[in-house]
């Protein structure tokens, strides 16, 4: 019974992914299973190094590290869009699992929900 | 009334992004929804859904694309309700 | 026709107004869900959504004006609207204890709406039966 | 010297078309030369027989069809977004000029706007 | 390093703060197009743009506050902000005079900046060297 | 100071259908400057742009894809408003 927040919107350039990310905090923070996917330009939340200060916008590389310390179960990216923005796996933050976005993926939770 | 696995809403244009990856990730037993500008997207999601494919009938007539395209169910909004009662979850793209 | 067994909904907005159709398709759809019997608990505004929610929105004579139409729903049928504090704050959508607190010349926020935080949203999820999100299209 | 307002965004579902519509009837409104480019999407705003009376919105077919009376100078649709969304000839409104949209084209006018 | 003939900008901004990164970027062009010596003329918030304009944006104390940010800038180097009247009407965005003749609750209007038509558009393309628009992302 | 024909300022990500556009659209006289979303198709640009290619650099930095390809022309806000001096025209997409 556990819900999956989907990102699929690029860092920085908008909000939809930090609400995205405050949605899944909140139900961590209510005890409710959730997980984080990373699709499409959304991948690129997880790369490292960023240096958001220079867009005077704060990293969120922090937070997604202490996720699972806030009760995300998991940081899932498709591995595919990986490939389509260069994100090797040595590019990418730790405690990423790589998935493929297919119907089987989406079975495993009872509830899927974009920020926007 | 048969049951629904998952009802995908999905009101983006073919355009975008998300648009395919509906398609993508809806399977047989899964019905999409196109409402909005989904609707524009009736011919490239007839070749491609699995699943059952419907559309919304205010959004096909005000976009026109009504006619053209005869093949496709088209529903209400009371029918829309329906959908997602008979369904075991909805997701909206 | 319908399930006879009545359902609840949570509906989740996050287009804004003049910007996206997704005020107007939820509205549709709350109004076909009372009508067939079933309940609406809540409805969420999140992100862009929030400026669903503002008293000054000015629209055309000949246009709806949705703020309106979704306030005049809300009271009828005495559903809560609730506005995500944090999406509100930033985009200048203030009740008057934000407008004290922030030290603002005015408030904005139409009522029956209220501002309180995501915890709404997910006990609005774990309550209703069904949560149904209207986002912007493209 | 004349300016090229481009839609690419389909109608109804947001505003930026009417707000670019509203750009080219402002810049002809001052005398001002000006056509309009519908591509992606947008070409959708040229399909005959729309009612968007469903959709409680305004219909934008009287005012395309009045545009060269307000001093717009061109319609101009993309062909092959027309193809992709299966519009023919006959099912676009009249006064539309199909075009290719590459540099030649751009490179006719001065200035290039979008609404949003 | 400089074209020794200074330019002047008409600056377009059609996306709003907190959905997008437009005020940002247009804010960052534009200091650095004063600090070139050139001229801004005017700065026109069309579309969600017009959120730009509001005085009641309350985002939290460690992130940039844009409209103030934004407002601090044309008033320091006298420049016109012109927000458009009929997206601003639509999107809850309105001066006193609006105020009274749509007898609203209050008014969220940021000063310097005004409300006036899609004419000041025509007219800053006009009077200025160039005019740069910065638009929402994805 | 060469002279340019056509600055394309592009803050769309590749997979927005504006950012193919622009890349069609701008010739090989033109130049076309990646600012916020945009410099995350850097590759895909580099690829297919006919003209000069730039990136914005806070806006590379913020997104931490500016050490991965060396290859690109950054620039400065104060090189953006010079190049926008240089352009006969400017093109925001």
């Amino acid at each position: 019974m556990s819900t999956l927040i989907v990102i699929d919107q690029p860092p920085y350039g908008g909000w939809a992914g930090r609400e995205a990310l405050d949605m899944a905090f909140s139900l961590a923070a209510f005890d409710q299973p959730v997980s984080l996917l990373f699709c499409g330009a959304g991948v690129n939340w997880l790369r490292k190094g960023q240096e958001p200060g220079t867009v005077r916008q704060k990293s969120v590389e922090k937070n997604l590290a202490a996720a699972p310390i806030f009760g995300v179960e998991a940081l899932l990216a498709d591995s595919d869009d990986c490939n389509r923005y260069g994100l090797e796996p040595g590019h990418l933050l730790d405690s990423v699992t790589l998935v493929r976005t297919d119907p089987q993926l989406f079975a495993g939770y009872s509830h899927t929900a974009f920020a926007g | 009334m048969t049951e629904i696995k998952t009802l995908h809403i999905l009101n983006k244009s073919p355009e975008h992004p998300r648009f395919t990856r509906c398609l993508t990730v809806a399977g047989p037993e899964d019905t999409v929804l196109l409402i909005e500008n989904g609707v524009l997207g009736l011919v490239a999601a007839s070749a491609s859904a699995s699943g059952k494919l419907l559309a919304l009938d205010a959004d096909l007539a005000a976009r026109g694309v009504g006619n053209q395209s005869g093949t496709v169910e088209t529903v209400d909004y009371d029918a829309m309700v329906e959908l997602t009662t008979r369904a075991q979850q909805v997701i909206s793209w | 026709m319908q399930d006879s067994s009545p359902f609840s909904f949570t509906i989740v907005i996050t287009g804004a107004p003049y910007s996206s159709q997704a005020p107007q398709s939820a509205l549709n759809f709350a109004e076909a869900a009372i009508k067939a019997g079933h309940r609406v608990d809540r409805v969420f505004l999140y992100g862009d959504g929030v400026h669903l929610a503002s008293a000054l929105a000015s629209p055309p004579s000949d246009e709806p004006h949705w703020p309106r139409e979704w306030s005049a729903f809300l009271e009828k049928h005495c559903i809560a609207g609730v506005a995500c504090i944090a999406s509100a704050l930033r985009r200048g959508l203030v009740d008057e204890g934000e407008q004290k607190r922030y030290e603002l010349s005015a408030s904005n926020l139409l009522t029956p709406f209220i501002i309180a935080g995501l915890g709404e949203w997910v006990e609005g999820r774990m309550a209703s039966s069904r949560t149904v999100y209207f986002h912007g299209s493209d």
